[in-house]
């Protein structure tokens, strides 16, 4: 060991030197991507409880000669303790579930049907993925690789990140970056498809006040979600059956504690080591490609697709019953809670001051989560 | 591209089974909750409470009764 | 893949399709037992904090298809994780030694002779799950088994846990809804015994103040129980020093940021994914046999014998000692910190309205902790 | 069966030869520190907390000179 | 089994039997030292987040035929999951990257320097070190041990913890109680040293008032150092790399639920659990060596050059530039923050009484955590 | 031995190197942020809550009429 050799050993593994060696500027342009998310989080409020640390993973995964994301690195350690087993999505499912009231849903039960609706997003873009794949050569994705981009279209990360895991790994960093973007963009994207597809007379629809929910039907509800997904589709159980234990721990008050702790130190110290276990897949030979590109088309589709999914039914509904429905209200159906709910509620109030379409939203926004991890379960059970 | 189809169809028919189930089931909790709402007082979850009420209230008592000993 | 073969496919993976396949309803009871736990825990108030994800733990592993306790899924890795390791009961302990206090004890060190006393209902269980074993055909409990069944009328959870993960794993779910659920049924169990074995007289003994304990004598405690525990029994370590680590934690005064976190954020988020993992434990193969029937009549035996053993050497020591005991105050020593000391409490009311036991029975309560803990230390180096 | 008899009776004296040592230290420690209470005035472990006290207390001047020093 | 037989076997394996044993006095010992960390600790006040932890693990560890600390215990296994993984060292440094404040350094940017200078420490250690081991036959420190040993004078824990449980995890245990210590004894280590190296007049010094920095400046800082490190050592991105994480939550003030759990539930849960499996590493055949010796001495000559290298960089600045700095706050740039910084204020004060430094100490003293964590770095890169 | 001072030297020189760089990096920054100090108004992040702000009076305003309807 002389002096002159070891300052070279030490240039040779600088960042420089690997930015510079064959295949560097990849990660030079991954840490540019990242740095990017991160300014997205910062300035422009794009879900930064994720975006931040999925930027900061990806900036470490793509340090040269660091090898944070190769095995021994400690985000690989973190990606296969809690990604690759699939707990981490799980936990922040138990959270969300201790966060989330479904007493909107309980007291409209039929808004759940708009929930289910916004899942088309899922299933159009599934096949979209399946014809880039067939008519752009640069593109290959295979039938799980395409059921993970569908799922963007559910605009819930856990169950993104969840299924993206198990299906097609190599495509979880992208993916997860296009769901929690668009998640953050659906004060942009939605509102032009829910003026399309409704008249100004269907957007000023006044909603009758809902019904108080009672402390049991709130109790009952996350057992028998449960049960059902149990009688229908064992594949969806681990997601919906979290989220449903977290409801149950809120619920039922005896737990406080343990509610508490789910919905606050439990899922924020989970969201930290997700995000940068999430950001560490985004490895600049799999992120810098067409495909990446395809996937943020694809995704936006998924979130169009959906919202009109959603407001289309609700139009259906209108047709078929009596009690009306305000068609804006079917957008909340995608999920992204809870900002799609308040979009539609913006988007009512520009067509009648009056009219606060909040609460009637969050019946099919909430039902949107339950119908993307059935969705989810279904993909799981068809494309393994 | 085939398969495509059939996941729509099949997992779009889940979905709407799953969901749909869950309009009807949710129908039939309201009508029995709202049938039988007196049997299930506001705050159910309180029936145990007032056992422990009572023994904090004891607990309480103990600590007073604690105090005046050591004070007198 | 076709429409109709998909359909199939998902039929044959659906629940229903799962209960009606052979062993499948054993399957469904179990579901129904997770059910009627939560229902216990909600309603009845039992143990509420474990036995809600005890309980969903359970349905969550018995849902057909899922997989979810098996190799690969969740609550098997959790449970390999927290539970086979050991770690779980072991921050569960950490965090209820930074709750408890130990003055009442140190105030009136002879008590501690009562928590010894109720270990008692431990070793006449283990003698009566052998001699079950050896009459009943159907039941065939091993000596670890009887050792595990046994540390039921330790009264605590945590040991009981790790006791039985490590001598028998396939009885854990059982053992340790026995545990809980007895420990909830204390109020019921314990006071006709404790009227059988006294007189009113005895009943209504006032014992004297207790004196005031100083800082620097609680901050030796737990050294000191260590110490002894190194000395007498290393195998009792892990749990006596997990203990005494947090109760020096809380009494120091100098780590109470530690302290704190110990027994709020860090005992609720190992409470739930504990619960849930001895809740996979319950598999029905294992569950729905004559044993359980039989560990849960051991267990109940081994509440009753722990507590006459409390009462009955208290009344052995008022004949021996000039400074009177009130025998009620013996059945605490089981553990079940702290309602046994509640229930002594709340009977020696009724003999005397002016005679408040709840600090006096603290300490026999605490020292059951501790009592239980060695005799798990005994039948770990014994039975292995 | 005569197994589970030998570990009653091992288990069992084992149980009470612990607490009933920890009877006897507690007594001693018990008879130490009333003795000697004068050594260990109430709350020994605030002996550390004056020096950051003091800390503290210059924190607090370096802060409001800070504080003039920024406004002046 | 019989009863005789039983109480020979339960004997030949109590602690008591194990310090009678051939080598047992090595591990009564240990315990004895662990008793006197903890005493340290709580009645000295030397770092008891740490040294409890640390003491109690070493107690737990060197119990006789417990095993705690041996493949299958528990402390086993927190030690390999969390600190040979490097995970611990990484969560506690992104807490502290969530509690710092790079104000100081980023008014008075040239104090950065200072902390560079403290870290002649390391690596005069590291030389004295190798030194020892060529003239003292007892001591036979390779270039991993004496590098390991050198980061002592980084004064900052969980880089030590991470650069050891690299290079010599088997001195883990004695570093780590030997940087703590030292940074216990800041305030009577450095002080001497400071009076000698400085006149009065230099010591009365007073420096401008620190300029106000912006909220901007503050959330690109992170970035720039991660950039930074990225470029020129990305052997030393993981710690880097996290403190920068935690400081960048802190700083951009759109995550706070994150960055309030770093600094607070997650860094105290990871505290006990690494305070732990570091004692774990005390073992009696590897501590109770003249080795240890060595690495104590050594380590307060790392602590005694690196404040002395502070203060004399800090002089000949003054020499070089016109703004003049009062020499004190250089021997806040060996890190132990707060404690270096209070040091300089509490000396500056004695020459006059006017005259607050602390916040012009803290530039170097926060300046010196990145200066440690860089020398790591090289030490990784060139020594592994 | 030798080992040990090219490492000193190495070490120093990379731990000045990069601190020296950072404080020209700082420099830079503070002349920027100086320079440039209206394009921040102080508290930057705060750019995303006005929208937020709107949105939860809103939400109040819902509640309120909820209230009302419920109420009324
Ligand atoms: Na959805
Ligand atoms: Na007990
Ligand atoms: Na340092």
């Amino acid at each position: 060991m002389n002096i002159i050799e070891s300052f070279k050993s030490l240039w040779t593994e600088t960042g420089l030197a690997g930015f510079l060696a064959a295949g560097g500027w990849g990660n030079l342009v991954m840490i540019f991507v990242g740095l990017v998310l991160i300014w997205l989080a910062i300035k422009k409020g794009f879900e930064p409880l994720l975006l931040i640390p999925i930027g900061f993973g990806g900036i470490l995964a793509n340090i040269p000669f660091a090898g944070i994301a190769h095995e021994g690195g400690f985000l690989y350690i973190i990606y296969h303790m809690g990604i690759a087993s699939g707990l981490f999505p799980l936990l922040i499912f138990l959270g969300v579930g201790a966060m989330t009231d479904f007493g909107p849903l309980i007291a409209n039960p039929k808004t759940a049907l708009l929930g289910a609706a916004a899942q088309l997003g899922i299933f159009a873009t599934l096949i979209g993925a399946l014809l880039l794949s067939k008519y752009v050569p640069a593109i290959g994705f295979d039938i799980k690789d395409a059921a993970s981009i569908g799922i963007i279209g559910g605009a819930d990360g856990p169950t993104a990140i969840f299924l993206a895991s198990k299906l097609s790994p190599d495509l979880l960093g992208s993916i997860a970056v296009a769901a929690y973007s668009y998640m953050a963009l659906v004060p942009i994207i939605q509102p032009p498809i829910m003026r399309l597809l409704t008249t100004p007379e269907e957007r000023a629809i006044e909603m009758k006040q809902l019904r108080h929910v009672s402390k049991a039907e709130k109790i009952v509800f996350p057992i028998m979600v449960l049960v059902l997904c149990i009688l229908l589709l064992p594949s969806a159980t681990p997601l919906i059956g979290m989220l449903m234990f977290g409801n149950l721990l809120k619920e039922c008050g005896v737990v406080d504690r343990l509610s508490n702790t789910a919905q606050n130190e439990l899922i924020n110290i989970v969201t930290i080591l997700l995000g940068l276990a999430v950001g560490s897949k985004l490895a600049a030979e799999k992120f810098l490609t067409l495909e990446t590109l395809g996937i943020v088309l694809l995704g936006l589709g998924a979130f169009c697709i959906g919202t009109a999914g959603g407001v289309l039914l609700a139009k259906l509904m209108n047709k078929l019953c009596k009690d009306q429905i305000n068609p804006l209200i079917g957008s909340a159906g995608v999920s992204a809670v809870p900002m799609a709910a308040r979009v539609s509620n913006k988007v009512g109030l520009e067509s009648n001051p009056h009219n606060f379409l909040l609460m009637h939203a969050m019946g099919p926004n909430v039902a949107g989560v339950l119908g993307s991890a059935v969705a989810a379960g279904v993909l799981l059970a068809l494309c393994r | 591209m085939a398969e495509g189809f059939v996941l729509m169809v099949v997992g779009m028919s889940v979905v709407f089974a799953f969901l749909g189930l869950l309009v009807g089931a949710m129908n039939l909790c309201a009508t029995f909750f709202i049938r039988f709402a007196h049997w299930f007082p506001e705050a159910p979850a309180k029936a145990a409470q007032p056992a422990q009420k009572t023994d904090d209230c004891t607990a309480i008592a103990v600590a007073i009764a604690a105090i005046k000993a050591r004070i007198g």
